[in-house]
């Protein structure tokens, strides 16, 4: 059912169909830029899989794999309501546009917070790499080692290293501890960590920007020419993409090492604070 | 891509209006949505089930499967591939078919490089 | 300029007996007060915000003109700086330091502030929708902020090399650039990622014109081979351009932390920087040289007054081009570490890209034969292009060859080469465009005399600055040395001398060509009597190009169309010969 | 030392089989490159004159030939792949050393801005390589900063040295001489810097040189790790260049180049000065006072030098040619070939 479509024309377009195909297209072209840029990333990650997986394994099972669940599903509905979105600006119904245009903002910045303390733990945790710093139960760790065995005193520490064996062999949140592992691979990992999500999540915030445009343009009456739709579908080419990055970047860096349900679900009771983390 | 909306927003004083029945796209009807969303849940869940699955190295296999079959629901029906033209099917795939050459020769360098070297 | 012709049909009505010989400076149709008056794209709006806030692609076209010439005199500041210290072995002016800086900003700024954008830029953002027929880009804003994107990141980057400089050479390879050099290669990369944001953008803005855009009657079959190529080019510059910008981004990571993905400390791997960074960069080089060839199509076919010869061998040459070009990559590492295996494959599909190269410079040669060739300054220019270019390309066949590679692999032979292409090719093919569409950007004709001269000195110049290089080469130069073996002073010097020659020759076009504006003889809409659609419109265009929606009927190199009426007149005009009888001064002249 | 550099003609020295290997492909590239150029400038100039405009001749219509387009694909490919596999070959070649390469093996470490280079025997050298004639030898590298490149043009030889990596060549040099060799990877400031010379002895040359009483003449000191090396670190630590230095004539004789030399001695005889002669005069000076000077140099008995050490001297005061004799200032040697003050000019040009 095609509705009748009304929009003002640009000056340099002979019609309307043509502005609305060529709209689409120049989106669509922008996303094969996007796939070839989280590509890269992904290749590279997939280089360094293939020859230290065990290591990666150990890297993913420190995550806080219980958040990244909770965001799919975040991510997942957004991909919805922007597509509701869609059919509302289609049928002419700025009301339900606003109010689906709204709901997606909303969803994203949930996802963006919970990013955000995800990377509040990972820091406290002390997972960054060539970080300087010993958390306080890595510190222990040390002394116990250091006064087991006096000789131990003077060589040297990498507080990434200790930092990641507490986090791995905490037993309340982590499964089986890990045992063959090269703390330096697994910083390998963590690099991988911070920049693929780092990017996606700049791809939110400028996603959830323009959807803020959006949501300002349909107040001010933009969409009342139903033919504007194209606009709010361009977007929604993009928020899709988004989330098909989100649907890979998963498996390969959360789900990749040993997790539980209970784990994730303890851990996300962490997250929002329902239970006391490894702090 | 804000240049979408500035573009006809600004020229939208002066350009004469125009009113046409959209030929070649039909957009999906809320129902249709709503069913995609849940096929894609349900798939989200069992990506989940196989990640806190203890399935070895097959672990990674399974996965990705599942991912790849979401992502072609998304394009498919999200990003109505179906009912797109040849043009933008060509502009999809070639950005697949790209990556998938990085990925092969990269790789294969990657796997390769300790043979045939003194 | 308004012949009555009836839309739809695929027959010329009536098309007049026309004088199809050149003319440099012909009578204007029009008086100079009537070409002041007659409304263009310069004068229909005044005042700087009409300018900095315009959409129409002809005026980003010269704005883009304007910011690439003066990054192009940086660029040639730092070079003249690097011939000018290696003319004493042991450095003539520079410290180490300094001479590293030099030759990275001139390698820099060439490649990511001229070569890239210039094409694409000027000629690309002012020809391809008049080529098509179309009012405007598709994006016209986007196409703004394109301009705006590119401008800011290449400030930024100048910036960042005047400041603390950059030091890696353009190829940043790590772990050098990521954890040695002490210039700013962080934010240095920052600008080098908003320039290629910048250069997605125009791709795009290109490809949806050529799909979208094109104006009744227009084929495919029918596209200028310029716009071929910039088509070509638009495919490379969005596939490739992403993964440098994740390359780059992911070098930034590495800095920043201070350990990295390609950090070898932790098992990181370098070479997989630079299988990604010549992931984009060898496709780069044809973003570089394809435009070039598109525009010498458009001139040797009027200068010599003939049909492109093979033009489907020409155009599918182009998109060979592309496609293959991705594939090459590994050329640049059969010493680097890289496997053998991927080598040999990488070795084979290198021959395999010198091959559409080669047809389209024998289609050139062959475009001449049996002309009416006059030898005004493109002239010139586009068969300096072909001399040129053709030495670039057999030089590359040795550096393609594995075994031969090993021995000039860094050496300044490989200097030599890639400045055959890119400045003997490249070069060449701008100022030729340059000096052809001249006229038509500003409506006015540059003196003769002098644009001929100019050529000369610049091929001249050229050619006696790179080839001692070649010899210094095989010697054993190696590239990017401040100091050197005292014999090979002899090449430096030849070299070096010639270089300031080819630097006054590539200064003359600056004096002439504005000059022009001031004191040069109305152009006339059509001076050098050539058939693209851009030059069925006044000179300079009108704010919408065409006063109407162009029709077109035949293909686009119709030039000695005393034959080609009688053929037409036949109506034998399909198959390859659809770019018969074409859109000559009045033939495809604009529709009701 | 460019008496042994050729740069006569174009190409550089070619001090290896492989040298003519690659010069062969070379030239046949070549070969093919003029004739496809002359063909295309041929015609170029053939168009220009013939064709260039005629008053009233209109130009002909011709809108292409799918033969000749066929002909000038074919024959370019057929050419193209010619020298792909000529290309494969001669690298096959280049990466794959005799099976005796691999058993002398010589280690390079690149770093900002030498080359450490250590030979099977033991002996290291800096920015200097020491071949033996016809003998295939394997060259591994790594690095310890950043990718370098051990080039060598005269044996048309090139690798990278990749930091956490090994990668090789080899060679077989067949022409006695010095050559160049290069970093041909940029490394950074000094990346003109990191320059050397690639020596190749012949086999008795080669020999001596391993134990130290053969220099080639621009090397101020001798190897690392030959007994003269010794030899010298002991003729400091036993004071013997407070005397023995280039700068004094008062205080005691110079002792460069007087190994197998006839020495007038106070009595107005001469005595051939052998290693036992030398070792005399060491252990107990008063046996013979060179004419015109004072005894005045002190005995080193068993507990000062040990036989061994003793021996070590010796290799040194015999290796001693003139101009070679260090500076009483001077504590600690600077390492052979690299950047002092008399040899600026870099490359090793001297």
């Amino acid at each position: 059912m095609a509705a009748n479509l009304k929009g003002p024309v640009a000056h340099h377009f002979n019609n309307l169909n043509q502005q609305l195909t060529t709209v689409r297209m120049g989106m669509w072209m922008f996303l094969v830029t996007e796939v070839l840029f989280f590509g890269g990333a992904f290749c590279a990650y997939t280089a360094y899989r293939v020859w230290f997986t065990s290591d990666f394994e150990a890297g993913s099972a420190a995550l806080n794999v219980g958040i990244a669940s909770v965001n799919t599903f975040l991510l997942l509905t957004s991909s919805l309501t922007i597509t509701l979105g869609i059919r509302a600006a289609y049928a002419g119904n700025p009301k339900g546009l606003r109010n689906y245009l709204l709901a997606t903002i909303i969803l994203g910045v949930a996802f963006l917070g919970l990013k955000g303390r995800e990377y509040q733990l990972d820091y406290q945790e002390g997972l960054i790499p060539n970080v300087s710093v010993l958390t306080p139960e890595a510190q222990k760790v040390v002394n116990e080692r250091i006064a087991k065995d006096p000789g131990k005193a003077d060589e040297k520490v990498y507080p990434f290293n200790e930092n990641l064996a507490v986090v791995l062999h905490h037993e309340k949140f982590k499964g089986e501890p890990f045992v063959a592992y090269d703390p330096f691979r697994v910083q390998l990992f963590f690099m991988f960590y911070y920049s693929m999500t780092g990017l996606h999540v700049l791809h939110m915030i400028i996603g959830l920007g323009l959807l803020t445009w959006q949501y300002i343009l349909a107040c001010r009456g933009f969409f009342d020419y139903n033919a504007r739709y194209v606009y709010i579908e361009a977007m929604s080419l993009y928020w899709h993409f988004v989330d098909m990055a989100w649907m890979f970047l998963l498996p390969l860096l959360y789900l990749a090492g040993p997790h539980s349900a209970s784990q994730a679900l303890e851990q996300f009771k962490v997250a929002i604070g329902l239970a006391s983390g490894t702090h | 891509m804000d240049h979408d909306h500035t573009h006809t927003h600004a020229h939208g004083a002066g350009a004469e209006m125009h009113s046409q029945e959209l030929v070649e796209h039909e957009v999906a009807p809320n129902a249709k949505s709503l069913t995609t969303f849940a096929v894609l849940a349900v798939l989200a869940l069992l990506a989940l089930f196989i990640g806190f699955s203890n399935l070895g190295e097959w672990k990674v296999v399974a996965n990705l499967l599942v991912a790849t079959v979401q992502a072609c629901i998304l394009a498919f029906f999200f990003m109505d591939l179906r009912q797109a033209d040849k043009l933008t099917w060509l502009i999809a795939l070639s950005s697949v078919f790209w990556t998938f050459l990085m990925f092969l020769f990269i790789l294969t360098d990657q796997l390769t490089r300790h043979l045939g070297v003194l | 300029m308004t012949t009555a012709n009836s839309i739809g049909t695929d027959t010329p009505m009536a098309i007049p007996k026309l004088d199809y010989t050149p003319q440099m400076s012909p009578e204007p149709e029009l008086t100079p007060t009537e070409q002041r008056e007659k409304p263009n794209y310069l004068n229909w709006q005044y005042g700087l915000l009409s300018w900095v806030l315009t959409v129409d692609h002809k005026r980003i076209g010269l704005m883009y003109l304007v910011s690439v010439s003066i990054f192009f005199m940086f660029g040639a500041i730092a070079a003249g700086l690097v011939r000018t210290n290696l003319i004493m072995p042991t450095g003539a002016i520079l410290e180490l330091d300094q001479y590293n800086k030099a030759f990275t900003a001139h390698g820099t700024i060439m490649l990511f502030l001229f070569l890239i954008p210039v094409i694409p830029g000027v000629l690309g953002n002012f020809l391809v929708p008049m080529m098509v027929g179309a009012k405007d880009m598709a994006f016209p804003k986007l196409n703004l902020m394109s301009y705006y994107v590119w401008a800011a990141g290449a400030l930024f980057f100048v910036w960042q090399l005047t400041v603390g400089g950059l030091d890696t050479g353009w190829t940043l390879y790590p772990p050098y650039s990521s954890k040695y050099s002490h210039t700013n290669v962080l934010y240095a990369g920052l600008g080098i990622f908003i320039t290629g944001f910048s250069s997605i953008l125009t791709a795009i803005n290109i490809i949806a014109t050529v799909h979208k855009m094109r104006c009744p009657g227009m084929t495919w079959g029918r596209l200028p081979l310029f716009v071929w190529a910039m088509y070509a080019t638009s495919v490379i510059q969005i596939l490739a351009t992403p993964v440098l910008a994740v390359t780059v981004v992911m070098l930034a990571v590495e800095k920043i932390f201070g350990v990295g993905i390609y950090d070898p400390t932790i098992g990181g791997d370098p070479i997989l920087f630079q299988h990604m960074f010549w992931f984009y960069s060898h496709p780069a080089v044809y973003i570089m040289i394809l435009p070039g060839m598109g525009v010498i199509n458009e001139v040797l076919t009027c200068f010599s007054r003939k049909n492109i010869f093979g033009y489907k061998a020409v155009a599918w040459s182009s998109v060979g081009i592309a496609v293959v070009g991705f594939l090459v990559w590994g050329h640049h590492m059969f010493l680097a570490g890289q496997g053998y295996f991927l080598g040999q494959v990488f070795a084979l599909l290198t021959m395999l890209v010198a091959v559409p190269s080669a047809i389209k410079v024998f289609n050139w040669t062959a475009t001449l034969y049996g002309g009416s060739i006059t030898f005004q300054a493109p002239m010139i220019f586009a068969i300096g292009f072909i001399i040129l270019f053709t030495i670039g390309g057999v030089t590359g066949l040795f550096l393609g060859s594995m075994g031969t590679d090993i021995h000039l692999h860094d050496t300044y032979f490989v200097i030599a080469h890639f400045h055959y292409t890119m400045v003997g090719g490249m070069m060449f093919a701008w100022q030729a465009g340059l000096h052809f569409w001249w006229p038509k950007m500003t409506g006015k004709m540059y003196s003769d005399f002098w644009s001929r001269l100019a050529a000369v000195v610049m091929l001249v110049g050229f050619a006696l600055t790179f080839l001692p290089q070649f010899v210094a080469g095989y010697m054993g130069m190696p590239r990017r040395y401040p100091n050197y073996p005292p014999e090979f002073q002899i090449y430096n010097v030849l070299s070096t001398a010639a270089a300031y020659l080819q630097g006054i020759g590539f200064a003359m076009p600056a004096f002439y060509l504005i000059g022009s504006l001031f004191f040069g003889k109305p152009a006339g809409n059509n001076p050098f009597r050539a058939t693209g659609l851009e030059w069925q419109t006044s000179s300079p265009p009108g704010p919408h190009n065409f006063e109407s929606l162009p029709q077109v009927y035949f293909g686009p190199y119709e030039y000695s169309v005393p034959d080609g009426l009688k053929i037409l007149n036949d109506g034998s005009t399909n198959g390859v010969h659809s770019n018969g009888s074409a859109n000559t001064d009045k033939g495809a002249a604009h529709g009701s | 030392m460019f008496a042994s550099l050729d740069t006569s003609g174009f190409l550089p020295p070619q001090a290896s089989e492989f040298a003519v290997q690659s010069d062969m492909l070379f030239y046949y590239i070549t070969a093919v490159c003029i004739l496809g150029s002359a063909v295309v400038y041929g015609l170029l100039a053939y168009c220009c004159f013939m064709f260039a405009r005629k008053e009233g001749v209109p130009s002909k219509r011709i809108l292409g030939s799918t033969k000749l387009e066929f002909l000038w694909t074919s024959i370019p490919l057929v050419f193209f792949l010619s020298f792909f596999v000529w290309g494969v070959r001669l690298y096959d070649i280049a990466i794959n050393p005799p099976p005796e390469a691999h058993e002398r093996e010589y280690f390079v470490v690149g770093k900002q801005w030498m080359w450490k280079i250590q030979h099977p025997t033991g002996q290291r050298e800096i920015n200097e390589l020491h071949l033996p004639i016809d003998t295939a030898v394997k060259i591994s590298g790594t690095s310890e900063d950043v990718i370098h490149d051990f080039g060598v043009p005269a044996f048309r030889s090139k690798f990278d040295v990749v930091p956490g990596r090994i990668t090789s060549a080899w060679y077989k040099p067949n022409k006695e001489g010095t050559y160049h060799l290069f970093c041909d990877q940029y490394c950074g400031q000094g990346h003109s810097q990191m320059v050397g010379k690639i020596h190749v002895l012949s086999q008795e040359n080669y020999q001596a040189w391993l134990d130290g009483s053969y220099r080639i003449r621009e090397g101020k000191n001798p190897v690392d790790g030959s007994p003269s090396w010794e030899g010298r670190k002991l003729f400091f630590k036993l004071q013997c260049v407070n005397c023995h230095n280039k700068e004094s004539e008062s205080r005691a004789p110079s002792l460069e180049a007087i190994y197998k030399t006839k020495r007038a001695i106070q009595g107005g005889t001469t005595i051939m000065a052998t290693d036992d002669y030398l070792r005399n005069s060491i252990r107990n000076p008063m046996l013979h006072i060179r004419d015109g000077w004072k005894p005045i140099m002190p005995a080193y008995t068993r507990s000062q030098v040990t036989e061994e050490e003793l021996l070590n001297v010796i290799s040194y005061i015999k290796s001693l040619r003139p101009g070679d004799l260090p500076s009483r200032t001077e504590s600690t040697p600077a390492p052979v070939g690299a950047k002092t003050q008399d040899t600026q000019a870099p490359a090793g040009g001297n």
